[in-house]
């Protein structure tokens, strides 16, 4: 006979404002197995957990149904509860009345009519569940990490220092990502390669980090603690073993004629290059789009050949191929950042048009002393110093989904009362205005620092949006824009116009997360398992997620994200096993009649056959071919149970008749 | 009575004003700006507040080009010149208050002016 | 058939979410407190996948006048292909009882990702209010099994 | 041969003659027939945004629908004509209230609801002769000459719509300059507005706004600017205070061709 608790949470007026929760517990009380039915301000609060203990231990409880939020908020907290009073935490249902009913109606009486079905509907289905006890799997001790920007490069650290292998695979030819470009960071205004590159040059001396740079990861099987995946280490025509970093082969490279991709285009550089002077590897890389040997398509051809001549290290090899490496790891970290938009839907402001018209990252570079001006800033048309910059925010940012980006983009507010300020320190001759819709810095120092700008620096703010930006004969440009505040139409003659361009995910990320069965918005930034309480990890176990690849972030954030990342990706490292999900497939042998129906649609190869010998009636026995189902390696999705033609394929925590008990009184 | 203004206008202009968040683009790449007392942003903004006839005895609603600038560009696509319109129409649909009557045509012409501006500006002006 | 006090024509609708995506958007629905009528009642399955046929017959049986199924987009599957199954089986499903004579418009299936919340409400709502214009599915449920 | 529907409007008919003279002797040359709906109606000039605002959509309905009964795409010259029935055939099969009150009024032996294709003429160059073929068949090219593209707002906006080019970096009427042998200058006003009716209201002020047009275009360097709306030409040519010339597209297209004095005596 079953005995069955149940248990009515108020969540303080979450639930109970909408559901009549009293209501709920004496309805519920006369469901057949139920023994008490009970209701409580807060179920989860300890005095919750504990009022649950103790029915199970009092009355003996064969199984609990918690009404309350959703199960992806305290299912766990339940069933350890549970747990704790010596219940099989599987015999624990929960029906979600907060997420699925109080939240979404209004009137009560339906809301609590609801809200009694759905707990109808759980007791239905924990009358038919059976204690299961999770399995374990062991977890292999080394962690991927995906992106080499400063989120990448702080988790890898992290990691390492707790003593696991990490593995960085980067696909540019270097790691240090946009941080690398970036000239001087808000709000102290110190210079970003002085405190990126010793962090780069760490994370190659240390021995635990293993750095694959120029290289994408082409595949990903597996599970927590047991993923496999394949890197494609693409093919840079230079042995990276051999490669010095000495320069020698960008110097007599003939082709200097390709843009300069780390200075965003804004100048050239060699077929053969090494990105920039703190690289990491510093290894030169060969583009096989320019170089003269190798567009020809026959590298035995005599063509060019400079730099292999040049090369007194022997490291250029034009018949080098893509290489791919199969790696075991526990843990996987996404860290795939952010690019600028593309501007093409904003030629009002004449970024394809004009030259002198740049987007925030471009202005990076061209302030940066390793830029193309050498620090100096210089207009990108005609090299000279320009004495009037307009600075525009909000390009591409919270718009409209047709025109834009809806979310704020978060670093622009600051990022540009950075570049004001910077370029009226250095150039005091140099008027800038700043066009704003609103200025948005919270953060510590953040406020102080823009009003520094204003008060200090004198940088004109002007509320409002610019309209049009008409590039003139005479190398100025017109910058038409309305003043709110002042409630008039202005035009500017300005020298340059800054652009303070939306962010987005980084392109690889959508495929990434298909690899890797994570989820996006969206706006494809990775998911969080929740939004509050589980905000580096994805919903899908063993992927945590650090940095911008979850949404837009400032260097801080993103370096406290990356450390989080790396604590949870270490808590899980250092377990020799863990706790397998005991929801799997199961297969009853008697039913089985070996068709193979159930294998083909195992994304995971978790099923077998076997041979085994079984009695008939007639006191003989016959051997017959059966499936078997690995429980270390199902993920319990159940595609096998429908594609059964005999029903000897069952889902443990989701079988048929639990499902069918829960469809019949929902609908009774 | 400003309040079923406000509905009609918002019904017949088939925008959401509260789309609006204020950056003030429309009035920025507006070519009438300097001719209108009250700007694109504000025909958004006083619909919302429900002050319609504010708008509609104001000239500006006769200033606008109808050149779709600020629809185009207006980054949360609030369409702003179909608010114009809205107010526009809502003014000369009241009896007796025709912006341009024929009787005005014959000094307007000049051997050049084509028929097109004529048939707008009836369009445009007039009920 | 629920109990309402005034006339109108309340169907029952039972959606099957997967866990992943459909269930959590349906909880974002929540979250964001957009609403959608108590017509609709979720059962939560691992992945779309999980969802046999018969589940969808026999909720008719017993009285249902909708049923909508709601997985993660096609790619997205968190069980990278189950998604794709849960297609084919639906279409194959979908075209039996369109030879049976029940109205195309009483079933459906939807993806709905985690992040839409919105997409979940909506969803509900249009697909009951469809659900509603049909009227009660008269030619699917068993009286028997009707409680009285 | 490559039969469409073809609208005039009623500025061609009276003070645009060129525009639509140089259209239909040039189309013939590229193998083009145009074939006038029976009994068009003037489209109005201006589209009228407003959703309550049903009558002054009918006449271009009624055109729409001529061109989906003789199932050939229509074709517009006249950048308002153009704006105006687009506008109205994405309407009508975007809002159902509107294609059911439109079609209530109408009563068309079957519902129109936006089934008719409409091309620009430029689109038709673009689209159907195809620029490359059409710089094949020049016979005097504009070598040299520095010509500026004005668009206006009509040709180009709402672009949702009009769907005809990027509406800030448009490249269409730039390519037909190539196509005949001229140079495109580029200029920022090219796609701002000319002042259009406001010349009837306000002569200043669509002073000012062909000035700058027209100015901008000069200070780039252009010989001369090309337009397809007799509005725009109007302000342009009478009420910018410029010297600078403006000549419809079709007839530096008829010059190109050598089909100008041919049929237009």
């Amino acid at each position: 006979m079953q005995k069955i608790g149940v248990f009515v949470c108020h969540c303080g007026t979450n639930i109970a404002a909408t559901v009549d929760v009293k209501a709920v517990a004496e309805a519920l009380s006369h469901e057949s197995g139920v023994v008490i039915s009970q209701d409580y301000q807060y179920m989860c609060s300890e005095a919750g957990q504990n009022l649950i203990k103790d029915a199970i231990r009092e009355n003996g409880l064969t199984g609990v149904v918690v009404c309350s939020c959703s199960p992806r908020m305290h299912e766990n907290t339940f069933r350890k509860a549970a747990a704790a009073a010596g219940l099989n935490p599987y015999l624990v249902e929960i029906a979600n009345i907060r997420e699925q009913c109080s939240w979404i109606h209004k009137d009560i009486a339906t809301a609590t009519e609801k809200a009694i079905i759905l707990g109808r509907a759980a007791i239905a289905k924990v009358q038919l569940n059976t204690p299961l006890t999770a399995g374990e799997s062991p977890v292999a001790k080394r962690a991927l990490v995906i992106g080499g920007g400063i989120a990448g490069i702080q988790t890898a650290l992290d990691i390492a220092e707790a003593g696991f292998e990490v593995d960085i695979v980067e696909k540019e030819a270097t790691i240090g990502g946009k941080m690398a470009q970036i000239d001087k960071t808000f709000p102290t205004l110190d210079c970003a390669a002085c405190i990126l590159t010793p962090k780069m040059v760490e994370a190659s001396q240390n021995e635990k980090i293993t750095i694959h740079s120029y290289s994408e990861v082409s595949a990903v099987k597996g599970f927590i603690g047991n993923f496999t995946a394949t890197i494609k280490k693409k093919r840079r025509f230079v042995d990276e073993t051999k490669c010095t970093g000495c320069g020698a082969c960008t110097e007599v490279c003939p082709m200097q004629k390709v843009p300069n991709a780390f200075n965003l285009g804004l100048n050239n550089r060699g077929a053969v290059y090494i990105p920039f002077a703190q690289a990491v590897p510093k290894v030169a890389t060969i583009d096989p789009n320019y170089c003269l040997k190798l567009r020809k398509g026959d590298v035995n051809e005599k063509v060019c050949g400079k730099c292999a001549e040049a090369c007194t290290a022997g490291a250029i090899n034009y018949h080098q191929q893509d290489e791919y490496i199969e790696q075991k790891y526990g843990a996987i970290v996404v860290a795939t950042g952010y690019n600028p938009i593309k501007l093409d839907k904003f030629d009002e402001f004449a970024y394809n048009q004009c030259a002198d018209v740049v987007t925030s990252l471009e202005l990076e570079r061209l302030m940066n002393a390793a830029g193309p001006n050498g620090g100096t800033l210089l207009r990108p048309s005609d090299k000279t110093h320009p004495h009037k910059i307009v600075f525009v925010q909000c390009v591409g940012s919270r718009c409209d989904d047709s025109k834009g980006k809806p979310y704020c983009s978060k670093i622009c507010c600051m990022y540009t009362a950075k570049h004001a300020m910077l370029i009226r320190e250095k150039y005091p001759d140099t008027e800038v205005y700043v066009f704003y819709i609103d200025v948005r810095t919270p953060g510590k120092n953040f406020d102080e620092f823009y009003r520094r700008a204003v008060e200090q620096y004198n940088v004109h703010y002007i509320k409002g949006m610019v309209g049009k930006v008409t590039p003139k004969s005479d190398g100025k440009i017109d910058v038409q824009a309305s003043d709110l505040l002042s409630n008039e139409q202005l035009h500017i003659d300005a020298d340059m116009v800054v652009l303070a361009t939306a962010i987005e995910p980084d392109k690889t990320a959508r495929p990434l997360a298909t690899m890797l069965t994570t989820q996006m918005d969206t706006n494809d930034f990775f998911t969080e398992a929740h939004a509050k309480l589980r905000p580096v990890e994805s919903a899908t176990a063993g992927i945590f997620l650090s940095g911008a690849c979850q949404g837009p972030k400032d260097i801080p954030e993103t370096v406290a994200q990356a450390s989080a990342a790396a604590s949870k990706a270490i808590g899980l490292l250092v377990k020799d096993s863990i706790t397998c999900n005991p929801c799997v497939a199961h297969s009853n042998e008697l039913m089985c009649n070996g068709c193979s129906a159930c294998e083909k649609v195992c994304p995971y190869g978790a099923i077998t056959y076997q041979d085994k010998e079984f009695r008939t009636p007639y006191r003989t026995t016959v051997m017959r071919r059966v499936a078997s189902v690995n429980p270390a390696v199902c993920q319990g999705c159940g595609a096998c149970t429908v594609a059964c033609p005999s029903g000897a394929m069952d889902l443990n925590g989701f079988s048929n008749s639990q499902i069918m008990a829960e469809v019949d009184a929902i609908c009774k | 009575m400003s309040n079923n203004l406000k509905e009609q206008v918002i019904r017949s202009s088939g925008v959401n004003v509260l789309k609006c968040m204020r950056c003030g683009k429309c009035s920025g790449t507006c070519p009438s700006y300097d001719e209108m007392e009250y700007h694109p942003h504000q025909f958004v903004y006083m619909v919302e507040k429900g002050d319609i006839e504010t708008l509609m005895n104001s000239d500006s609603i006769y200033k606008c080009l109808t050149c779709f600038a600020c629809v185009d560009r207006c980054p949360r696509s609030v369409e702003p010149a179909k608010v114009v319109e809205a107010v526009r129409l809502a003014a000369v649909r009241i009896q007796g208050n025709n912006h341009l009557i024929p009787d005005q045509i014959p000094e307007m012409l000049d051997e050049d002016l084509p028929q097109q501006a004529i048939v707008t500006a009836f369009r445009k002006y007039t009920k | 058939m629920q109990v309402n006090d005034n006339k109108e024509f309340q169907p029952l609708i039972v959606a099957f979410c997967c866990n992943w995506c459909s269930y959590a958007g349906a909880d974002l629905s929540g979250t964001n407190r957009l609403n959608y009528p108590t017509n609709v009642k979720i059962i939560r399955v691992p992945c779309s996948c999980r969802v046999n046929p018969i589940f969808i017959l026999r909720a008719f049986q017993r009285g249902a006048d909708g049923v909508i199924l709601c997985g993660c987009h096609p790619g997205d599957c968190h069980y990278t292909s189950g998604n794709y199954f849960t297609r084919r089986r639906m279409t194959l499903l979908f075209s039996m009882l369109d030879f049976l004579g029940i109205e195309r418009d009483r079933t459906r299936v939807e993806w709905v990702s985690a992040a839409e919340g919105a997409k979940f409400a909506a969803t509900m709502n249009e697909f009951t209010e469809a659900v509603k214009k049909l009227g009660p599915n008269r030619r699917l449920e068993d009286l028997r099994c009707r409680k009285q | 041969m490559n039969t469409f529907m073809y609208y005039p409007g009623c500025t061609l008919r009276t003070q645009a003659k060129d525009l639509d003279a140089y259209a239909r002797s040039s189309a013939e040359a590229l193998g083009i027939s145009l074939e006038e709906p029976e009994n068009w109606q003037c489209c109005g000039g201006a589209y009228t945004t407003a959703k309550d605002e049903i009558a002054t959509k009918l006449s271009a309905v009624r055109t729409l629908n001529a061109a989906k009964e003789a199932d050939k795409p229509l074709i517009t010259v006249c950048s308002a004509c153009h704006n105006v029935i687009k506008q109205t055939n994405y309407d009508i099969s975007h809002d159902e209230e509107m294609s059911a009150k439109v079609n209530n009024y109408l009563q068309l032996d079957e519902p129109y609801n936006g089934e008719a294709t409409v091309y620009h003429y430029l689109e038709m160059l673009r689209d159907v002769v195809g620029f490359d073929n059409l710089k094949k068949q020049v016979v005097n090219p504009f070598k040299g000459k520095k010509i500026a593209a004005y668009y206006g707002c009509l040709l180009l906006r709402p672009s949702k719509a009009l769907a005809m080019d990027d509406p800030e970096n448009p490249t269409i009427i730039e390519d037909f300059i190539k196509a005949i042998g001229g140079t495109p200058v580029i200029y920022a006003q090219r796609n701002e507005c000319c002042g259009g009716y406001i010349t009837m209201e306000d002569k200043a002020q669509a002073s000012k706004r062909s000035a700058k047009v027209m100015d901008s275009a000069q200070e780039q360097g252009a010989d001369m600017i090309i337009t397809a709306c007799p509005l725009c030409m109007y302000n342009l040519k009478k009420n910018s205070g410029s010297e600078l010339p403006v000549y419809y597209f079709t007839e530096l297209l008829a010059e190109a061709l050598e089909v100008k004095e041919a049929d237009n005596e």
